[in-house]
C-alpha cells in the first residue's frame, strides 16, 4: 500500500539492521544467562535480562509495528493494555506470594 | 396527577411502617441467635462499633438522596402554567462539592478501617491456640497443647483470647460466629487465622458461611464459652479415654456394634485402655472424634437434635440414614437395624 | 482524552465521519491485541506463582529447559518478525514476488518455531516424564506456551492463506494488503509476547530451591 | 415512503436476500434487528432466571422447607446468578447499546456489521449450549474417566446418590465457581463444564461486540459529533465496552484453565496437589469486579438520557458524569479482592482494596447528584421511562450505600457471605441495572414500533415493582446481619428468621406480577399503542431525528451535529432569562425532518445479510460439546465437525464482499465513496485509491 501513513516507514535496509539489532540483543541475553549461571549476578541478573525484553519488546512494537508512525490514539490503548495487564498483574502475584509463604 | 400523589403518600406509609417493624424486631433480635447486633467479646464489638457509625453516615447520605429526589418531584412537577425550565449546564462549584465532601467523609472512615483491619487481623501473643479444620460438612476442633480433638462444639474459656488456625480438608468453607467475631475461610493447603474472644460464658452460634459443596447449609457451629476452672476441668475431661464397655454392660452391645458395622474405618475412639483405642490417621478419611460423643450437645454439623428433639431421638434419626437428614453426607446410611441403632445410642451417650 | 477531541475536531478532514482517521479494521485489530495483554498476562501470572513454589512432586520446567535449543528457536520467531515486515514492504511497493516469497518465508519460519515446540513438548513428556497433570508448574508452563503455540500456528494459516490467494491472483489486491499488515499485526504481537516469555519463563525463571 | 434500502439482484454469490421471515433474521446485519434479537433472548433469560429465583424463594419462604432438594436448590441458584448476570443484564444492555449506538451518533450502521451478527449468534449458541446442561448435564463422573474426576464410590457430592433429578444434575457451585468446589474432583460429571465453557461462549460475543462497538465510536461518527458531543448512552457504551474489552480476556484464562483441570488433569486448582484455590479467586473477581460496573454502567448511560429529557433541561455536569464514568471503570480495575476481605489475605492488601472500594463512591456521588442537579429547578414530566429513571437514582443509591459499609473491611467480615450481601447486588442490580433497562425499553420503545407504551399500565409496573422490589430485598438487609448466610438451602427455625423471609417470599411474587404487566403492555402496545410520531418526549438527542419505527437505513440524512443536545437545539432557543423557548417554525421543522428522513433522495446501500456469521457461531457449541466429551469417540468427531463448519464459514465469510457491487455507483457504496474523498483530502486517511471498505474479512483474525 502506499498511503500517505506509509510514507515514514522505515526502508528494508532499515529493517535489517533493526533485525540485527534484535539478534544481537537476543545473543546477549543468553550470554548474561550463562554467565549468571558460572559468576552469581544477583539481581543484575533479573535487571538485565527484563531491560533487554523491554528494549526487544519496545524495538518491535515501535519499528516493525509501525506504533511510532501512527496516530498516537493507537499506541494510547495499546499502551494502556499493557500497562494495565502489567500493574494488575503484579498486585495479583504480590498478594498470592505473600499467601504462598504463609501457606507454605 | 392527584392520583399518583396519593399513591406516593400511600407508598410513603409502607416504606414507614417497614421501618417501624424492623425497629421492632431490632429490639427483638434476642431470640435471634445469630445476630451480628449482639457482640459478646471485643472483637465482634470492635467491628460493631465501627459499623454504626458508618451506618449513620449511610442513613443520612440515604435520606439526602431521597429527600432532594421527593422535594425535586413535588416542586418541579410539570403543571399547568408552569414555565419552562431554565437552560442550567452545572456549577463548577457543586461539582467541587460533592466531589470533595464525600471524598472527606470517606476518608473520616478510611482511618477507623484500616487501624481495624490491623489490630483484628493477627492473633494476641497470649492466645490460646485451637486448630480447626473444616470437613464437607462439619467442623473439627483440635487443641494442641492439651492434644484433644472434638467436632462441632468449640469449647473455649470465657474473657480468654482464642486464636483459630483453619485449614480445610477439602474445599473452601468460611468460619463465623457472630457474636465472637467476622469470618474467614477455610482454605485447603492453607492457614489462616481468626482471633475469637467471648467475655461472658455461654453458648454462641455459628455457620460455615462459605457455599462448600451439596450441605452447606447444614454445616453449622456453636462455640462453648466457660468459666476458666470449668474449661479445664473440660480439658482434663476430654484427655481422658473412655471407659471401655466390657460384657455385661449396657453399652457393650452398641460397641460391638461399633466394632462390627464399618464405624470404626472413620471414627476415633480413644480407651483408657489405650489398646483398645481405635484412632484414624488425621491424613485419611476422617469423622468427627467419638470419644466424647456425649458431652457435646448438638452433632451431625451442629444441625441436630433439632429444634424440641432429645439426643436420642436425633441420633435414631441421623444413625439410621445420614444422608437423608444431611443430603450427600460422607457418612453413608450403613443398614443398620433397629436393635442396632438402639444400642448405639446407649453406647454413645454414656461417652460423656 | 483532550488529545482525542481534538483530533475529532478536525472537521474539514472527515466530511462524513468524526473519526480516528485509522482505518476500521486496523483500530479494531490494535484494540483487540491491545485485550491480548490481559490473556497472556494472565498465563504468564500463574507460570510465575507456580514455578516458584516448592514441594510439588515431579520435575519443574525450570529444571529441564534446553535454553540453546530455546535460544534458537526464539531467534526464528524474532526473526520472522523481519520477514513480515519485508512482506509488508514488499507489497507497498507493488512487488508481487518479494511480497510472496516473504509471506512464505515468515510462515516457514513460525512452522519451524511451531516444530521446535512440538520436539519440546515431546521431549519434556517422553524423557523427563512431566506431564500436563505431574504438578501445577507442568501445567502452567503446557498451557502457557500451547496458548502461545496456538496463536502462533494461526498466524501460520493466515500467512499461508494469503500467500496462496497471492499464487492464485498473481499478487494481493489493495484490499487483501490491508489484510497482510492486519496479519503482520498480529504476527509481530505474537512475536513480542514471546520475547517476554523467552526471558521471564525460560532465562529468569529458576526451580524452587 | 419511496426509495429504502435496495438490494441488489445480481450477485456472484447466492446471498440471502429475503427480507422477511426466519431466514431473514438468521442472516440479517442490521444492527436494529441484531437488538431486537438479543432483546428477546434476554428476555427470555429473565423469565427463566426469574422463575428459577421464585423457585428459590419457595423453598426459603419456611424455615426447614422441604419444596426442594438441596441439589436442585444448589443448581437453581447457581443458574439464577448465571442467567441474570450473563444472559440477562449483559445481552439487554447490548440489545440496547446494539439498536441505539448508531442512531445515538448518527451512524448507519456499527462498523462491522457482520461482525455483530456473530457476536449474536454466539452469544445465542453459547446461552443455548448452557442451558443443554439442564438436558445433558450429569453430576456423576462420565463414563471413561482415566482417573480425572470425582470421589469414588457413592460418595460423590454435587447430587449426590439417588438424587438424579434434572436440576440436581445441573450446574451447582456458584456463579463464581469458586474452586476447588467446582473442579473435577468435588464436582465430578460435566455440569460444570457446560458452566465454564458456556461462559466462555458468551464471553467470546462480548469480546467480539467490545471491539465492535469501540470502533464505531471512534470512526463512525457523524458529522460535528465530536466525542464530548455523545449522547452519555453512548459514552457508556464506550466505557463499557473498555471494560469488557480488559476484562474479558482474564476471565477467558480462568475458564481455560478450570476446563483444562477438568478435562485434561492440569493442576491448577487442585489443593490436595499444590494448585492454590485463591488464585481462582483473583482471577475470578480480577474479572468479576469491572463485570459489575459493565452491567450498571449502560443504566447509567440511559438514566443521564431519560432524566433530561423529562426534566426539560441540560445534564446537569455532561462533561463530570463522562468522566465520573470512565472513573469508575478506571477505578473498577483496582478493588477486585473486595470481595476476599475474608480469605486470609494480608492485613495491607485487605486495608489497601478496602480504602480503593471506597473511591468509587466519589464519581459514583459525582453522578448522583448531578442527576439530582438536572431534576433541580425542571419541569418534570412524570412519564413511565422518568419514574423508571427516578426509581434507579433512588434504589441504586441505597445498594450504594450498602456496598461502602462492605468496603469497612472488618464490617464485611460479617457482611460477606450472608443475605446482607445479596440485598446489596440485588439493589445495585435490580434497583439498578434493571429498573435502568426497564426505564429504556419505555423511552425508546418508539424506535421500535412507532408507538407508545401504555402509561397506565407503564405505572402500575413501575409502582408494583418498586413495591415488590422493596419487599423482596430490603428485608435481607436484616436478615443478613441477624445472621443467615446465603446459598443456604434450609434455614433453622431458631434462627427466628422465618417471618423475614416470607416477607421477602412475598415480594418476588409482587415482582413477578409487575413484570407480566410489562408483558401485556408490550405486546398489546407493540400493535395498538398510540402512534408516537417523530419526537413523542420532546427529546435531547440525534436518534429521535431518525423516524420512527426506525428505518433500515436509520438516517436518510445523517444529521450534522452542531452542539450537545443537537436535537433540542433545533428546536428550543432561551430567552433573556435563560428560560427554554420553542423556536416558531420548530414544528414545520420536524415535519420536514421526517419527510426527509423518509425520503432518501438516491437509494442507500446497506451492507447485505450474510449466511457466514450464523454458521461460524454454530461451529463453536458442537467443538466445545466435542471438548466436554472428547473421551469418546464421537466427542473426537464433533471437535472436528465443529471445527470443519466455523473454518468452512470462516472462508466463506472471506470471500464474501461486505456489499454487492451496485451498477449505479461503480461499486462502491456511498458511505465508502464518501470515505473515498475523505481519503483523498486527509493526510492519515486510508488507501485513496481503494475503498477501506468497513468490514471486509475483519473477523479473519479472530
Ligand atoms: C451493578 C452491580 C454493582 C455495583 C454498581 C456495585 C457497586 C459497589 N459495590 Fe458491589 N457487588 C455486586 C454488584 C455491584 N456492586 C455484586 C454482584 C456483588 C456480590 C458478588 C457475589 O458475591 O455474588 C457485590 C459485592 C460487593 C462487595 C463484596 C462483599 C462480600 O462479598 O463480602 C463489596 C465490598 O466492598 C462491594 C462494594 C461495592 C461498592 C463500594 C460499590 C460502589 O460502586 C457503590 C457506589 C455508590 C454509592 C456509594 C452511592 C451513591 C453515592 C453518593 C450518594 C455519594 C455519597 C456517598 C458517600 C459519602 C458514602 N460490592
Ligand atoms: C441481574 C441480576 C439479578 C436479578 C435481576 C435477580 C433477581 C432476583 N433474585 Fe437474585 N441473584 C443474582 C442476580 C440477580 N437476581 C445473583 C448474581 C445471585 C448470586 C447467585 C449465587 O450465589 O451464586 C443471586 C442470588 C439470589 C438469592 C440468594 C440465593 C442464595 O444465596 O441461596 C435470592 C434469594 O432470594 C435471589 C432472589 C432473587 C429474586 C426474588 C429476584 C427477582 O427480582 C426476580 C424477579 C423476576 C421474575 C420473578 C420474572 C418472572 C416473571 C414472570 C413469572 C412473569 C409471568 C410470566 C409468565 C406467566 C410467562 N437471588
Ligand atoms: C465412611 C465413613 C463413616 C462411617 C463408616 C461411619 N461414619 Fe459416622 N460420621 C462420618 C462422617 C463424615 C460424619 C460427619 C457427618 C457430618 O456431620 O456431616 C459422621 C458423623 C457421625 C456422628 C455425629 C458425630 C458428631 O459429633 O457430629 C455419629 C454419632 C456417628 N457418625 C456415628 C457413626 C456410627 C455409629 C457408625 C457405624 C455404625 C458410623 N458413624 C460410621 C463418617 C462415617
Ligand atoms: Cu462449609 Cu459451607
Ligand atoms: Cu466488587
Amino acid at each position: 500500500m502506499s498511503s500517505p501513513e506509509h510514507i515514514h516507514h522505515p526502508s528494508p535496509a532499515q529493517y535489517w539492521k533493526i533485525a540485527v539489532v534484535l539478534a544481537v540483543l537476543t545473543a546477549v541475553e543468553v550470554a548474561i544467562y550463562y554467565i549468571h549461571r558460572d559468576f552469581d549476578l544477583g539481581h543484575f541478573n533479573t535487571v538485565l535480562l527484563l531491560l533487554l525484553a523491554a528494549l526487544k519488546f519496545v524495538i518491535v512494537i515501535g519499528w516493525y509495528m509501525h506504533l511510532r508512525f501512527e496516530k498516537s490514539t493507537l499506541s494510547r490503548f495499546f499502551t494502556g493494555g499493557f500497562i494495565l495487564a502489567s500493574a494488575l498483574y503484579t498486585i495479583v502475584l504480590t498478594a498470592l506470594g505473600v499467601i504462598a509463604i504463609r501457606g507454605g | 396527577m392527584a392520583r399518583s400523589r396519593l399513591r406516593l403518600v400511600r407508598l410513603g406509609a409502607l416504606v414507614a411502617v417497614t421501618l417501624l417493624l424492623g425497629a421492632c424486631s431490632l429490639i427483638s433480635s434476642e431470640d435471634q441467635p445469630l445476630t451480628t447486633f449482639e457482640p459478646a467479646g471485643p472483637f465482634a464489638e470492635r467491628i460493631d462499633n465501627l459499623f454504626w457509625p458508618v451506618f449513620w453516615i449511610a442513613v443520612a447520605v440515604f435520606v439526602l438522596v431521597q429527600g432532594a429526589i421527593l422535594v425535586a418531584v413535588f416542586l418541579y412537577r410539570d403543571r399547568d402554567g408552569s414555565k419552562e425550565a431554565k437552560q442550567l449546564h452545572g456549577s463548577p462549584k457543586l461539582e467541587i462539592a460533592w466531589t470533595i465532601i464525600p471524598a472527606l467523609i470517606l476518608a473520616g472512615i478510611a482511618v477507623p478501617t484500616t487501624a481495624a483491619v490491623f489490630d483484628l487481623t493477627e492473633c494476641g501473643p497470649d492466645a490460646i491456640e485451637v486448630q480447626v479444620t473444616g470437613h464437607q460438612w462439619w467442623f473439627e476442633y483440635h487443641y494442641p497443647d492439651a492434644e484433644i480433638t472434638t467436632a462441632n462444639v468449640m469449647v473455649i474459656p470465657a474473657g480468654q483470647e482464642v486464636c483459630a488456625r483453619m485449614t480445610s480438608d477439602d474445599v473452601l468453607h468460611n468460619f463465623w460466629i457472630p457474636a465472637l467475631n467476622g469470618k474467614r475461610y477455610l482454605v485447603p493447603g492453607q492457614t489462616t487465622e481468626l482471633r475469637l474472644q467471648a467475655d461472658q460464658p455461654g453458648e454462641y452460634w455459628g455457620h460455615c458461611a462459605e457455599f462448600c459443596g451439596l450441605s452447606h447449609s447444614l454445616m453449622r457451629a456453636r462455640v462453648q464459652a466457660l468459666e476458666p476452672a470449668e474449661y479445664n476441668a473440660w480439658l482434663a475431661s476430654q484427655q481422658a479415654g473412655a471407659t471401655l464397655p466390657v460384657e455385661g454392660d449396657p453399652e457393650y452391645e452398641g460397641y460391638q456394634v461399633y466394632l462390627n458395622k464399618q464405624c470404626i474405618q472413620c471414627h476415633t475412639v480413644r480407651f483408657e485402655d489405650d489398646s483398645a483405642s481405635n484412632i484414624i490417621a488425621t491424613d485419611a478419611f476422617n469423622g468427627p472424634e467419638l470419644t466424647h460423643f456425649a458431652s457435646r450437645n448438638v452433632f451431625a454439623g451442629a444441625i441436630l437434635p433439632g429444634e424440641g428433639q432429645s439426643r436420642g431421638d436425633a441420633l435414631k434419626e441421623w444413625l439410621d440414614d445420614p444422608p437423608s437428614t444431611k443430603p450427600g453426607s460422607f457418612m453413608p446410611d450403613l443398614a443398620l437395624t433397629e436393635a442396632e441403632i438402639d444400642a448405639l445410642i446407649v453406647w454413645l451417650e454414656s461417652m460423656e | 482524552m483532550t488529545e482525542l477531541t481534538h483530533e475529532a475536531s478536525l472537521e474539514h478532514a472527515h466530511p462524513e465521519h468524526e473519526g480516528t482517521g485509522v482505518d476500521d479494521r486496523k483500530l479494531g485489530m490494535w484494540l483487540f491485541l491491545s485485550s491480548e495483554f490481559l490473556f497472556f498476562g494472565a498465563l504468564i501470572s500463574n507460570y510465575l506463582l507456580y514455578s516458584n513454589r516448592a514441594g510439588f512432586p515431579g520435575v519443574y520446567p525450570a529444571e529441564i529447559y534446553d535454553i540453546p535449543f530455546t535460544s534458537v528457536s526464539s531467534f526464528v520467531l524474532l526473526m520472522s518478525s523481519l520477514t513480515m515486515v519485508l512482506a509488508h514492504n514488499a507489497q507497498s511497493r507493488q512487488d508481487v514476488n518479494g511480497t510472496r516469497t516473504w509471506l512464505f518465508a515468515t510462515a516457514a519460519l513460525g512452522a519451524i518455531f511451531l516444530g521446535g515446540q512440538v520436539f519440546e513438548f515431546t521431549e519434556f513428556i517422553v524423557n523427563f516424564d512431566m506431564k500436563l497433570s505431574t504438578n501445577p508448574a507442568a501445567s502452567a508452563f503446557y498451557v502457557l506456551t500451547g496458548f502461545h503455540g496456538t496463536h502462533v500456528a494461526i498466524g501460520v494459516i493466515m500467512l499461508l492463506s494469503l500467500w496462496g490467494i497471492s499464487r492464485r491472483r498473481g499478487g494481493l489486491s489493495d484490499k487483501q494488503g490491508l489484510n497482510l499488515e492486519l496479519v503482520g499485526l498480529y504476527w509481530h504481537f505474537v512475536d513480542i509476547i514471546w520475547i517476554v516469555i523467552f526471558t521471564v519463563v525460560y532465562l529468569l525463571s529458576v526451580p524452587p530451591a | 415512503m419511496t426509495a429504502t434500502a435496495e438490494r441488489p439482484t445480481t450477485t456472484i454469490f447466492r446471498r440471502p436476500s429475503s427480507t422477511k421471515g426466519l431466514w431473514s433474521w438468521i442472516t440479517t446485519v442490521d444492527h436494529k434487528r441484531i437488538g431486537i434479537m438479543y432483546g428477546y433472548a434476554a428476555f427470555t433469560f429473565f423469565i427463566i432466571g426469574g422463575l428459577e429465583a421464585l423457585l428459590l424463594r419457595i423453598q426459603l419462604s419456611q424455615a426447614n422447607g422441604e419444596f426442594l432438594t438441596a441439589g436442585a436448590y444448589n443448581a437453581l441458584f447457581t443458574m439464577h446468578g448465571t442467567t441474570m448476570i450473563f444472559l440477562f443484564v449483559m445481552p439487554a444492555s447490548s440489545a440496547l447499546m446494539n439498536y441505539l449506538l448508531p442512531l445515538l451518533i448518527g451512524a448507519r450502521d456499527v462498523a462491522f456489521p457482520r461482525l455483530n451478527a456473530l457476536s449474536w449468534w454466539i452469544f445465542f449458541f453459547g446461552a443455548i449450549f448452557l442451558y443443554s446442561t439442564f438436558i445433558f448435564g450429569t453430576s456423576m463422573a462420565p463414563v471413561g474417566v482415566d482417573g480425572v474426576g470425582g470421589v469414588d464410590g457413592n460418595l460423590a457430592p454435587g447430587g449426590g446418590p439417588g438424587s438424579f433429578n434434572f436440576l440436581a444434575d445441573s450446574p451447582d457451585g456458584g456463579w463464581f465457581g469458586y474452586q476447588p468446589n467446582a473442579g473435577p474432583l468435588y464436582s465430578p460429571g460435566t455440569a460444570m463444564d457446560y458452566w465454564a465453557l458456556g461462559l466462555q461462549i458468551v464471553g467470546l460475543a462480548s469480546l467480539v461486540s467490545s471491539v465492535n462497538f469501540l470502533v464505531t465510536v471512534l470512526n463512525l461518527r457523524a458529522k460535528g459529533m465530536r466525542l464530548l458531543r455523545m449522547p452519555v448512552f453512548a459514552w457508556m457504551t464506550t466505557i463499557t465496552s473498555f471494560l469488557l474489552l480488559f476484562s474479558l480476556p482474564i476471565i477467558a484464562v480462568a475458564l481455560f484453565m478450570v476446563t483444562f483441570d477438568r478435562q485434561f488433569g492440569s493442576l491448577f486448582f487442585a489443593a490436595n496437589a499444590g494448585g492454590d484455590p485463591i488464585l481462582w479467586q483473583h482471577l475470578f473477581w480480577l474479572f468479576g469486579h469491572p463485570e459489575v460496573y459493565i452491567l450498571i454502567l449502560p443504566a447509567m448511560g440511559i438514566v443521564s438520557e431519560i432524566l433530561p429529557t423529562f426534566s426539560r433541561k441540560p445534564l446537569f455536569g455532561y462533561s463530570a458524569v463522562v468522566f465520573a464514568g470512565a472513573a469508575i471503570a478506571f477505578l473498577g480495575f483496582g478493588v477486585w479482592a473486595h470481595h476476599m476481605f475474608a480469605s486470609g489475605i494480608t492485613p495491607v492488601a485487605q486495608a489497601a482494596f478496602g480504602l480503593a472500594t471506597m473511591t468509587i463512591a466519589i464519581p459514583t456521588g459525582i453522578k448522583i447528584f448531578n442527576w439530582l442537579g438536572t431534576m433541580w429547578m425542571g419541569r418534570i414530566r412524570l412519564h413511565t421511562p422518568m419514574l423508571f429513571a427516578i426509581g434507579f437514582v433512588a434504589m441504586f443509591t441505597i445498594g450504594g450505600l450498602s456496598g461502602v459499609t462492605h468496603a469497612v473491611v472488618p464490617s464485611d467480615w460479617q457482611q460477606t457471605d450472608t443475605y446482607y450481601i445479596v440485598a446489596h447486588f440485588h439493589y445495585v442490580i435490580f434497583g439498578g441495572a434493571v429498573f435502568g433497562l426497564f426505564g429504556g425499553l419505555y423511552y425508546w420503545f418508539p424506535k421500535l414500533t412507532g408507538r407508545l407504551m401504555n402509561e397506565r399500565l407503564g405505572k402500575a409496573h413501575f409502582w408494583l415493582m418498586l413495591l415488590g422490589f422493596n419487599l423482596t430485598f430490603g428485608p435481607m438487609h436484616w436478615l443478613g446481619l441477624q445472621g443467615m448466610v446465603r446459598r443456604t438451602w434450609k434455614y433453622a427455625p431458631e434462627t427466628g428468621l422465618e417471618p423475614w423471609n416470607l416477607a421477602v417470599t412475598v415480594g418476588a411474587f409482587i415482582i413477578a406480577f409487575s413484570i407480566f404487566i410489562f408483558m401485556i403492555n408490550w405486546f398489546t402496545s407493540r400493535r395498538r399503542g398510540e402512534e408516537s410520531g417523530l419526537d413523542p418526549w420532546d427529546a435531547r438527542t440525534v436518534e429521535w431525528m431518525a423516524p420512527n419505527p426506525t428505518p433500515e437505513y436509520n438516517f436518510a440524512v445523517p444529521p450534522v451535529v452542531t452542539s450537545l443536545d443537537h436535537f433540542w437545539h433545533l428546536k428550543y432557543e432561551e430567552d433573556t432569562e435563560g428560560r427554554a423557548v420553542r423556536v416558531d417554525h420548530a414544528d414545520e421543522m420536524l415535519a420536514n425532518i421526517e419527510h426527509d428522513q423518509l425520503n432518501p433522495v438516491s437509494p442507500i446501500h446497506l451492507p447485505n445479510p450474510s449466511y457466514f456469521p450464523f454458521f461460524f457461531a454454530l461451529g463453536l457449541p458442537i467443538m466445545f460439546y466435542g471438548v466436554i466429551y472428547h473421551r469418546t469417540p464421537w466427542g473426537k468427531a464433533l471437535i472436528l465437525v465443529g471445527l470443519v463448519i466455523s473454518l468452512a464459514a470462516v472462508i466463506g465469510w472471506a470471500m464474501e464482499p461486505l456489499e454487492e457491487p451496485h451498477g449505479d455507483d461503480g461499486g462502491l457504496a456511498e458511505h465508502d465513496q464518501l470515505e473515498l474523498a475523505e481519503a483523498a483530502v486527509s493526510p492519515e486517511g486510508s488507501d485513496p485509491v481503494l475503498p477501506p471498505a468497513g468490514g471486509e474479512t475483519e473477523s479473519s483474525d479472530d
